[in-house]
This record gives C-alpha cells, structure tokens and sequence, in this order.
C-alpha cells in the first residue's frame, strides 16, 4: 500500500473511567487493530483513565464484559509507551504498584510535551 | 428522598453540585462511575466526609467490584441491587444525571 | 410497588441500559412490578433489533425483548427522539412500540416510583 | 382515564448547557407535553442548566435549530414555578436581567428543600 | 491539505456531527480535500438512512449523504462498533460502507490532519 | 499544537486539566460548550487569565452566538469556521474529548 514506508507518531489518550461508558474499551480495540500497522504509537493514561489500569477489576456483577486484562497484552503488540500522569495518580490516591502493568509516571507537562510531538492524538 | 449519583466526581460536577441540595437525613447512593467518589483517601474524601455528617451514604458493590476499588471511606454501606430497590421502596428517587 | 423506567442513553456506550435492567431484574425478584421501559434522548437506540455484540458479551437487545415477551413489561419508544435518530418500525426490536410522551407522562403518574437511568 | 384525578409534583432539573448536547431541548419538549396533564409541575435550572435562559442565543451560525424563546411560552401552558439556583447563576457571572423569563432565584438550600417534596423529579 | 475526519458521537444528541459537518464544508471552501468521514463509537448512528427530524431542523442524516454524493466523501463506519449498535447494511445511508479500523488507521496515517469530533 | 476544548468547565475537568499539558506557544481554541470558559467574570476567569499568559486564545463566534455569550474576556480572538481551518492548516491537532 501507499502507506507502507510512513511512520507517524500516534498517542492515544484514556481520559475516561471503565465501564459506565464504552470509550476506554472501543479505545483499546481501535489501538490493538492500529498496533499491527508499524507506527510509532503511545497511549497516556490521564485524569479518570488511570482507573483503566486498576488492578482487580470484576465485572462479573455487571455482567459486563471485562477487559483490563487486556491492558497487557499491549506489550506483546509493541505499544511499550504507557504514560501515566502522575497529578492524575495522585488526586486518586493510587500509587504505581495499584496499576496492572508496567507504565512510566511522567508530570503533566512532560507528557505535554511528547503530545506536541505527535502526528496524530485521539483522546478516548 | 434517596440521591442517586452515577458520575466520576473528578471528570463531572454532579457529585459537588448535588451536595448542596441534600436535605438532612437523604440517603445517598453512589451508581456506575459515580462510585470513585466513595473511593478512601481520594481528592474527594473531604467532600464525601462532609456529607456523611448528615446524610447516610450507600455505594452499589458491583460497580465497586468492576472498576477495583477495595478500599472504601469509613462508614459507607456496600449494597448489591437488591439493596437498591429496598432504598427505592422506602423513599422517593432523585437521579442526578 | 409499581415503577416505571426511563432510559435516557443508548446502548453500550453507557451503562444507564444495563444499571436499568438489572435494577428491573432485582426489582421483580423482590416482588415488584415493572409497569414499562420508556426510551428516550438516544435511549431510543435500545430498541434497535439489529443488535449484534460480540460472543463473549452481553446483548442489550435481547434482554429487553426478553422483558417484554417473558415479564410483559411494554418497552415503549418516544416517537420523536426515535424519529430523529433513525429508529423506525422497520429497525424495531419484537413487541416495542412507537409511542408519544404522553404515555410517558402517564408512566410517571400512575406508578408509584419513576426509574430514571442516564449519563 | 384511571389517572384523572391523581396530581402528582413533577419537577424537572435542568442541568446541562444548551446545544452542546440535546438533552435541554428534549427536555423542554417533554415538559411541553406533560404541562397538559394537569399535574404540579416545577422547573428548576441548576448549574450550566441556567445558560439554558440566557437571552440572545442565536443558533442561525449553526444551523442547528433554536429553542430558547419556547421558554416564554411555558407560563402559557401554566408551568409557572421556575426556580433558578443562586450559586448557579453567581458563578456564571450571571444575573436575573440576563435571563429570558421571569424567574424566581433560590437558594440551593431552598431548591433542596421544594425537591424532597416531589413525586417525580427528572433531570435533563 | 488532505484531511481525515472522526466522529465519535450520534446526531442531534450531541454537537459532534454538527460541527464535523461544519468544519469541512469551510475546509473544502478553503481548497483542503477531506479524504474520508469515520464513524467510531455511538458515531456509527449517524449512518442511520431513516432519520427524520422536524421540518424547521436540519436533517444531519441529509448532510452525510450530500457530502458523499456530491463532494465524493466516503463515509465509513467501523462494523465492530457499529455491529453493538445495531447499524447493519439494510439501515446505512446512500453510500456510507461498513469497514474496520485498519481503514480508519490508514486514513490516520496517510492525511497531513486527524481531525476528531466528540463528546 | 492546536488545542481544542468542547466542554463547559463548569460540568466538566476537561479544561481545567488540559490547562496542565499546554506547551507555551500553543494555541487553544473553545468551541461547542467549551465557549462558556471566556465568558468574561465567571469562575473560570482567573484560569483562563493564567492560559493566555503564555496562550493565544481562540473561541468558535457561531458557538458564542448561539449561546447568547456576547462579553467575553479581553484578549480572546473570536474566530469563525474558516478561521477554524485556518489554525488546523498551521498545527497539529489535539481534541480534549
């Protein structure tokens, strides 16, 4: 395809809790169907999207579909850049070790200024 | 007359806005994403422990359970929905969508 | 008790259609009556027959027709929220019905709890 | 109709910015159709609900279809008790001049109190 | 300039579609060319070929299938989504075409602007 | 980097949080609900002040129109449509859904 030999910088924000709405999870499946195309693609975890990561979530109760697990699976894709606000962290009383993978936690304006390097961001 | 409260307090006002309203006495029930706000030692605490002073506060524990949050403010009840529509039997309902 | 149930948001986007059924589920274990579902604002979408999730994953549809065929509960749709988005008889799932806020204004009335679940 | 006689409070909460989203307008379309019912109906604009009032709005730039006037005509249908939240108002640097319709401006204290004797209350 | 669009919410319920449509009628008057619209998420509704709104409201509906038509505008809805929703082949618009993500990762890549419309 | 906020700060932390992540330079532009964030003398006054210290302000008029928002805060660029364009054809975008 024509696309073949572009690479773009693509960061994907989770701004949103899981569950009471379908935004975090329709944000994962878009970023694990984009994973496949050799782009340089981040995710940042910001404001109530740090919940996406929350260790032990159950929807069993709900009888909603889960789908945190699937947060690790994101390494096997080559997504390596989770990003995690630390202010976001923090004002929800969450320390890293609450969070099911591996992220790095970066102030806000850091990760402000990776978003300004970027092609393309699609906030969840 | 039972407050139910389904919004995140962090990304939504409605939390904050509907305290004012509370009448002394009004239970209420934390819903769907509204249940970060029962969450202990958040930003929110402060406000929840206010509320507590004079209004009985529920949280819906499925919800609690799908989004992880373990550690719950003291003095809030857990309730499953049956608990729920017992909360609806015994008072009026005020969803703060 | 009798309740009636007002959906104001679509399905799976938001939680409001699965908070309902599950309050209504709860609601009739405990021996009360669901009186009927009215759907509006994109609520309306609930009524689409056309539904179609993954496997692994609830179907929002179905269970709403289930309400209808097995508890009789009516699911009634605002005729002109369905209008706007598109929800036509044709797209309708079995035993929903078109109707006016009238009758919603009725739900509210005569039950003695009104359900309201939204974003 | 069973129904004649029953006259219930029904107090609808508006709480949300106009246009932004549709919810104040089906709202207002709904209050419309229950003021013929003859039941106790109330209004009360709470938070970015009180924009719903402000005078000059003027959709034409676009081209999204207005309703702000269709507030004058509820006191037509006899929907007369509109309550307006004080802090609301304050903090949008708003004033009773600024609205639309004549409004009775409360406190939130006050506002609570009309609401816990309601039958129904609907938020928008 | 070649510009791709997203939309993430349904019509009339929020501005999103509005203001989607808005922005590339002037996008195009200033000489860009918009490669393609996707619809995600509750977006997927505006595909929907049986709205009917009031006569005095524009007919966002209309809109879509205009662009498309006239301006040559593929409008693209993402079946997973769309699937949930209920929005299948026999309720789309003139010319809208149920396709997957990896279309839409294209369109993210290959245009100079992603621009994205939500709630 | 173009920054445009929808929501009102009021209801919602989008603005309020994206103020977080500006660069300096970076314009930002309020359209849909976001516009009540210029209205001049709310509670987003001092907020958005501290913006435009480092931040070129623009808002969507056809969204201020419609809201009936005529005094806004001295400094903020009222733009239309085209002027919308204008600033996506000079930056990247980022959209705080």
């Amino acid at each position: 395809m024509e696309d073949d030999e572009i690479v773009k910088k693509i960061m994907h924000v989770m701004r949103k809790a899981p569950h009471g709405t379908i935004y975090t999870y329709e944000g994962l499946e878009m970023i694990l169907i984009m994973a496949a195309y050799d782009q340089d693609i981040s995710v940042a975890f910001i404001d109530d999207g740090v919940y996406a990561l929350k260790k032990d979530q159950d929807t069993e109760g709900l009888e909603i579909k889960g789908f945190s697990k699937t947060f690790k699976a994101l390494d096997g894709y080559d997504v390596e850049n989770l990003y995690v606000d630390q202010v976001s962290l923090e004002e929800r009383g969450l320390i890293e070790d609450d969070l099911l993978v591996d992220v790095e936690v970066l102030s806000s304006a850091e990760i402000g200024k990776i978003m300004t390097e970027q092609d393309v961001v699609v906030h969840h | 007359m039972l407050h139910t409260i389904n919004k995140s307090p962090f990304g939504n006002n409605s939390f904050e806005t509907s305290t004012r309203f509370f009448q002394p006495g009004d239970p209420v029930l934390f819903i769907e994403d509204g249940v970060y706000a029962v969450q202990a030692n958040n930003k929110f605490s402060g406000t929840l422990a206010k509320v507590q002073k004079n209004n009985p506060v529920y949280v819906l524990g499925p919800d609690l359970n799908a989004r992880g949050i373990g550690n719950i403010a003291e003095g809030v009840t857990s309730i499953d929905y049956e608990g729920f529509v017992e909360l609806v039997e015994e008072h009026q309902v005020n969803s703060w969508l | 008790m009798d309740i009636g149930i007002l959906v104001k948001e679509g399905p799976y986007n938001h939680q409001a259609s699965d908070t309902a059924y599950k309050f209504a589920k709860a609601a009739m274990k405990k021996g009360h009556r669901i009186d009927a579902v009215f759907f509006y604002n994109d609520g309306v979408n609930n009524a689409s027959k056309d539904m179609d999730p993954p496997q692994d994953d609830r179907h929002i549809g179905n269970r709403w027709v289930e309400l209808c065929q097995k508890d009789k509960i009516p699911m009634m749709v605002c005729i002109a929220a369905a209008k706007r988005r598109g929800i036509v008889d044709d797209v309708l799932i079995d035993c929903g019905e078109i109707t006016g806020l009238g009758n919603f204004t009725d739900i509210a009335i005569r039950n003695d709890r009104l359900m309201i679940f939204g974003d």
